[in-house]
């Protein structure tokens, strides 16, 4: 083994019932390096990144820390160790405060007594550091997930930790917290910190990663030195398959106005029009808090505005309550899949057909078989890696999570359809089927309305561009009008 | 004066002095002179139970005739519970507490400041060392009186010489239905020292009177007699046999409490064979009205028992109305 | 018959159901009188009320709720059917029909308060109890009510066959329930509640009413329990129903339904009900006397749920 | 005092807070005997022991379990320690601080069984409360124990100056306990296994011992609770305590504490604890009955969380 590796897995094997979700991996990890984890939905990062967190108990193998064999890795012996981790899901407590949640498990404390006023002073301090503004003293469950996820590095970070562990860190952020966030990272490179870092951004992965390991369906594949590699030859390891990182072209054909808002205020959004065509995407762009989220819980029915009329296909009608706007033929694929999209503890086809449940039951009476063929269809549809559709919804992948939650709605079949951070999490190959399938259902003549923070997202998927700034609409664009700066400008309110 | 013997039979017994040495006598001035309306504050065990229930019915109904007032409430047999509701009492500022103690050693306290704010403290039931008056019953004898009676009921009909088997329900949560059931055991020694106790439950209601009546009946099919603490399992035993079309000779069931439910069995010559009335409701609401008359009015007796009789299809109709 | 064999070998309902027959054989060696038809139907028609009720208690359970207020609704059915029946003359048919729905309407308000009130079940329904149960008082003026035409004692005392009346009821709410919770699109909205509200609520579900009916059909099993059970006993008594939402709800918890909610169905809550009826009666039929019967039911019952915890989690790892 | 009174008006105190004071005008314009030191010092007494016990149950629901077993605990600490002074014959205190161990234990005991045995807290506890029960009856063969040393009442008789001393004690309690749950970093413990126990886990924190550490902890206010009852009642009862554990548990939910865990703190929980102190003793003074008071409680528990709810949700739209 070599002198300079800090972290060494060997042979690790993870089995779940069905899946095997890493088969006898093997990896170094150098001192002081960045080194980028790849790989597809379900390839079996974050079950490594588990593994070395103590989190679950591998089937076989072994870790390495410093040369030496770690037996009975667990939580406590990894965080004594200096492994510190943000994990791909937010690990929150909701009702504690921000600075609490930073130094969850490792409160700053005087004997038995913890000191607040420290804890609030360091993590301002983080957050600082970040370029992040946030009250430290609010409860992270009032936060949307974005602050929740800066709350998650701010942990990480609490902890001057000798191994920094990166799960999709950047997933839930706008380009310019990603950036602020990178350049940190980079910093703590500079003071001799190892960072695992993983992320389906290939652009940041280039920008900062030192060294690139792959994974596909539980196996290792190679490891990349960065700057001896490109996109494509990464993507064709990563998929298996060559593909090309662009987006997909489509003939539009853009019809009549279907969505329509008129002067909609409330909710912290401020008197905002749009109207989305039949066979159109409108991409909604902005910061982080600009209100996005919220003018897609106002037309929905989640909230109530204050003023202002909706249409569909003309008429006016008032939606009170997401019953209602399903009714209407609309659908919500929200931010949050764990919160507000899936049914964890259920199986797919049971949220799969949640939406559609009156529609293909006889009387009251579920049919099974057709609630069974529906689930199919999707999967098919969607290439939803999973054993079985009576998988609970909480063992797959984040990626293909993501894929459940769009299968939710398009087996309603529903008209307008508002997209929330879509490919949030989601790896290159997935990306492509989800844009793939966007352009097809605009094809089909659906109205779609995307949020995105992506800029290259945002520009390369929409017909039409609105920003929006502290819950105004602060501009415009035409397809021809697209440009990264313009967007930002907007956005910033400049 | 001594209270007149009222057909609730409510016997003064004891030494009839005047207990001014207990008596508060601040309180007594005041309001035995000026004032002919009196507040009472009665914590009883429970007031679901139907005979305690009537008794505090009958008493409102009396002292408001009275223009007196009282406020009934419920321990629940739960002694610190009860406590808390005598301090409660003793605040509002009532002329007499009467309590049916969820435990006698229990009030020792509480009497004392009821007693320093010249409040008489009463027992209803069970008697309590501090307590000025008791209007009490002897639940060892009561349940004696049952022991006998079954005892003599299955002699005349199984035999002296029969080894019957008996059931048992209790209570044995609440010190006074100890003492009703070891009664029971030693009267039905007495006359029928051949019968046999093979088991016991704890009935207090109709529900489960009925639920181990059928269980009891499914170990030992031989049972001859019930012996009961309460009328409430007994109905739910009497229920079971009624509905298995047991005859009235073949099983008998003998309790304690004399509800008109009960009577109205008796009556119909089903298994339910007697009940020890402790006085109608109405006879025990005169009875503690007497004690409580002569209590406020100055001139009392220690101890008033309730009446112990036997009602069975002899005399049923009697308390029947 | 082979259908719900399969699904116990293949669902958790195993623990429970080894329990089930861990008991049967061990009063059986300990007690002739065990092992008997007869015995059995007696236990069944023992437990039919609360299994009753319990199939209303799934369906709060699994939205996530409880509902505290069962044994004071059971209470004010005995009481005003009672009353009806005897103070103002009414057939026991229509008292009955009516009884029950006041308790539905009671429920229906208990959800109302949850639903969209916020109230937290818990309370809120701690707070009906207290008030039904004062009611009941107040109309009964705590006085037994009894003197019931000889036809209404059919329902609870009578028999089809050798079959009690009540336990053919309950059978029949039993197979509705499970039926209703596992074939229907409402049933699974109530699993779907439980498991993430928002989420369902977001999947285009009026949560909010679903909640509501839940409340409602537990307020009318609740009611209909009660029913039975003033048949049973032939005498409406203000004591009745007291400590009955703790069977009911200790009783189905052990047979799986969980109180957070989306977990649970009717067979194991049902099989969980007859563990508590068999040793309820096989201690009676030992002799066991109330103070050890306490002590014994505990360490049973905590041994039967640490066995299935111990294999949920065995097999886990 | 100052700081009290801005925390209760920023934090979400204030209905609860309301409602104190609406309920203190109200009897006070009512009943002339209810606004005085003598009888606030009496409410105070009368809910020292579900105070105190609260104390112990909110670090077992911010964990997000729960422990029914309390009321059986207080009756065995009530049992244990009066058969030890008269049967046994040992001090006061010896005894007293054995009976408290034994809670504590107890508390542990269940600890285990919920974090290491992974079972239901809920039922779990149950089947300790029946076990501990029929302990208690077998010890006491269902008789009361008395004839303590005169010295043993002080602790639930006494007063220090005009205060009583079991106030005394829950001040006491109630000040460690909130400095505890919000000043230390195994208090805090309490708040992250309720608030998400896998991120706490993930943190490195030994969730399994906290968790059995918060049912110790419960374990031991239940016996102290238990002990200045029996201080109080003079007398070692088997029937003590039934129900206490709705008492305390339906005082803090009032008072703030999640039944879901993660959420409450110690001064919301005495804050319901009083409010039902104060009903119960204004309703008394007002001479209601106890039917009526039934009916009343109910409607005003109802009215106050359905006025917190209401508030709650007014502020989020
Ligand atoms: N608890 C579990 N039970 C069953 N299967 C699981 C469990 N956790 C993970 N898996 C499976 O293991 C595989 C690897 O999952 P993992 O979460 O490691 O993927 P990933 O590479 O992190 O994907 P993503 O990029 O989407 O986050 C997947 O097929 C997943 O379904
Ligand atoms: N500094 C802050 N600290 C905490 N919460 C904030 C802060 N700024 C904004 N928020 C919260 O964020 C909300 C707006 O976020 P929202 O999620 O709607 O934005 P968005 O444009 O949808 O962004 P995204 O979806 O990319 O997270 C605000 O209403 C507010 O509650
Ligand atoms: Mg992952
Ligand atoms: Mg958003």
């Amino acid at each position: 083994m070599e002198n300079n590796n800090i972290l060494s897995v060997q042979e690790i094997v993870k089995e779940y019932p069905g899946v095997k979700a890493l088969d006898k991996v093997s990896l170094d990890f150098r001192k002081g390096e960045i080194h980028a984890l790849m790989g597809e939905n379900g390839a079996g990062k974050s079950t490594l990144i588990k593994v070395i967190a103590g989190a679950i108990q591998p089937d076989g193998g072994v870790i390495y820390m410093d040369g030496k064999k770690v037996e009975a890795m667990d939580t406590k012996i990894s965080k004594d160790l200096g492994i510190a981790i943000i994990y791909q899901e937010l690990m929150m407590v909701p009702a504690l405060s921000v600075s609490e949640n930073v130094f969850l498990g490792s409160a700053v404390r005087k004997g038995v007594m913890i000191e607040r006023k420290e804890m609030d002073r360091r993590s301002r301090k983080i957050f600082e550091d970040l370029g992040i503004k946030i009250d430290v003293r609010k409860p992270v469950g009032k936060l949307t997930v974005a602050y929740q996820q800066m709350v998650e590095i701010a942990r990480a970070l609490s902890k001057d930790a000798r191994i920094l562990i990166m799960d999709e860190p950047s997933a839930a952020l706008t380009e310019e917290e990603v950036q602020t966030m990178l350049q940190l990272v980079l910093k703590l490179k500079e003071a001799g910190v190892t960072i695992i870092y993983v992320s389906h951004r290939l652009d940041e992965v280039f920008q900062i990663t030192d060294r690139i390991s792959v994974l596909r369906d539980g196996q290792y594949i190679t490891t990349l030195n960065t700057k001896d590699t490109d996109k494509t030859e990464l993507i064709h390891y990563m998929v298996g398959r060559d593909l090309n990182e662009t987006f997909p072209a489509r003939n539009c054909r853009i019809g009549e106005v279907g969505l329509e808002i008129r002067n909609f205020s409330g909710n912290g959004v401020k008197d905002i029009s749009l109207s989305v065509r039949h066979g159109e995407i409108l991409g909604l762009g902005g910061l982080v808090g600009a209100g996005r989220t919220e003018l897609a819980q106002l037309i929905y029915g989640l909230r109530k505005p204050e003023t202002g009329a909706l249409y569909l296909d003309g008429k006016q009608i008032t939606i009170r309550s997401p019953k209602q706007a399903v009714r209407c033929g609309m659908g919500l694929i929200p931010e949050d899949r764990k919160q507000l999209g899936l049914l964890l503890d259920f199986d797919l086809q049971e949220n799969i057909s949640l939406p559609s449940l009156p529609r293909i039951s006889k009387g009251i009476m579920i049919s099974k078989k057709r609630e069974g063929k529906m689930a199919q269809d999707q999967q098919t549809a969607l290439n939803i890696k999973t054993p079985s559709m009576k998988q609970k919804a909480k063992n797959l992948s984040g990626g293909n999570q993501q894929k459940v939650v769009l299968a939710k709605w398009l087996g309603a079949n529903c008209e307008y359809l508002i997209f929330d951070e879509p490919t949030r999490g989601i790896d290159v190959g997935a990306k492509q089927e989800i844009y793939k399938l966007l352009n097809q259902l605009a094809e089909e003549g659906k109205c779609i309305l995307m949020i995105s923070s992506e800029m290259e997202e945002l520009i390369g998927v929409s017909d039409r561009i609105i920003v929006l700034c502290e819950g105004c609409k602060t501009g415009e664009l035409t397809k021809e009008e697209f440009s990264q700066d313009r967007i930002l400008s907007m956005a910033s309110g400049t | 004066e001594e209270p007149a013997k009222s057909d609730a039979l409510a016997t003064p017994q004891g030494t009839g002095t005047d207990k001014d040495t207990a008596a508060p006598a601040a309180g007594q001035e005041n309001q035995n002179g000026e004032k002919g309306s009196y507040k009472i504050g009665y914590t009883i065990q429970d007031l679901a139970n139907p005979t305690w229930a009537a008794k505090i019915q009958y008493i409102t109904e009396m002292c408001e005739e009275l223009g007196w007032e009282v406020a009934a409430v419920d321990n629940g047999a739960d002694s610190g519970k009860q406590i808390t509701q005598v301090e409660n009492f003793v605040t509002s500022g009532v002329d007499v507490v009467v309590v049916q103690p969820a435990d006698a050693n229990s009030l020792t306290d509480v009497s004392k400041k009821a007693h320093d704010k010249g409040i008489y403290m009463m027992a209803d039931g069970v008697s309590f060392p501090e307590a000025d008056l008791s209007y009490i019953n002897d639940n060892f004898t009561v349940g004696k009186m049952v022991g006998t009676a079954c005892g003599e009921w299955l002699n005349k009909t199984f035999g002296e010489d029969a080894k019957t088997e008996v059931a048992i329900y209790e209570w044995p949560s609440i010190k006074e239905c100890i003492d009703r059931v070891d009664g029971m055991k030693e009267g039905l020694k007495e006359t029928a020292p051949n019968a046999q106790v093979v088991a016991s439950a704890s009935a207090a209601n109709v529900t489960d009177g009925m639920s181990n009546a059928e269980n009891i009946l499914q170990a030992h099919p031989e049972v001859k007699a019930f012996m009961c603490f309460g009328d409430g399992g007994a109905l739910g035993a009497s229920e079971v046999l009624e509905a298995k079309g047991t005859g009235a000779d073949e099983v008998g069931i003998f309790s304690i409490d004399g509800t008109d439910e009960a009577l109205t069995k008796i009556k119909n010559n089903t298994p339910f064979k007697m009940s020890v009335s402790l006085g109608s409701p109405k006879g025990q609401a005169d009875g503690i009205m007497e004690a409580l008359k002569a209590l406020l009015g100055g001139s009392y007796e220690e101890v008033y028992y309730t009446p112990n009789e036997v009602v069975d299809s002899s005399n049923v109709d009697e308390y029947l109305k | 018959m082979k259908g719900i064999a399969l699904k116990i070998g293949k669902s958790s309902k195993l623990p429970i159901v080894l329990l089930l027959i861990g008991i049967i054989i061990f009063f059986t060696v300990l007690s002739p009188a065990f092992l008997s038809l007869d015995n059995f139907l007696n236990v069944f028609r023992q437990i039919s009320m609360i299994g009753i009720a319990g199939i209303g208690m799934i369906c709060v359970m699994l939205t996530g709720g409880i509902d505290l207020s069962i044994s004071a609704q059971v209470t004010l059915v005995n009481i005003v059917c009672a009353f009806m029946m005897v103070n103002m003359g009414m057939h026991p048919v229509p008292a009955s029909l009516v009884a029950i729905l006041i308790t539905t309407l009671l429920g229906t308000f208990n959800g109302i308060l949850v639903a969209y009130g916020k109230l937290i079940p818990l309370i809120a329904t701690l707070c009906m109890q207290n008030m039904l149960k004062g009611l009941s008082y107040i109309i009964s003026k705590g006085q037994p009510i009894f003197g019931f035409p000889e036809s209404f004692k059919t329902l609870g005392q009578g028999y089809v066959g050798a079959i009690p009346i009540p336990v053919i009821v309950l059978i029949i709410v039993a197979v509705l329930g499970a039926v209703f919770l596992n074939k229907t699109y409402i049933g699974r909205y109530f699993y779907c509640i439980g498991g993430n509200e928002e989420a369902t609520n977001l999947s285009g579900v009026n949560t909010t009413k679903v909640k509501v009916l839940a409340y409602s059909v537990c307020g009318f099993f609740s009611g209909l329990a009660g029913i039975v059970w003033l048949s049973r006993v032939n005498s409406g008594q203000p004591t009745t129903g007291n400590g009955f939402e703790f069977d009911v709800i200790s009783g189905i918890v052990l047979g799986g339904v969980s109180i957070l909610g989306g977990e649970g169905d009717v067979l194991g809550a049902i099989l969980g009900v007859i563990v508590i009826g068999l040793l309820n009666n096989g201690l009676t039929l030992l002799n066991v006397g109330e103070y050890y019967q306490l002590l014994v039911k505990g360490v049973v019952l905590l041994l039967a749920i640490g066995m299935d915890s111990f294999k949920r989690n065995f097999k886990k790892n």
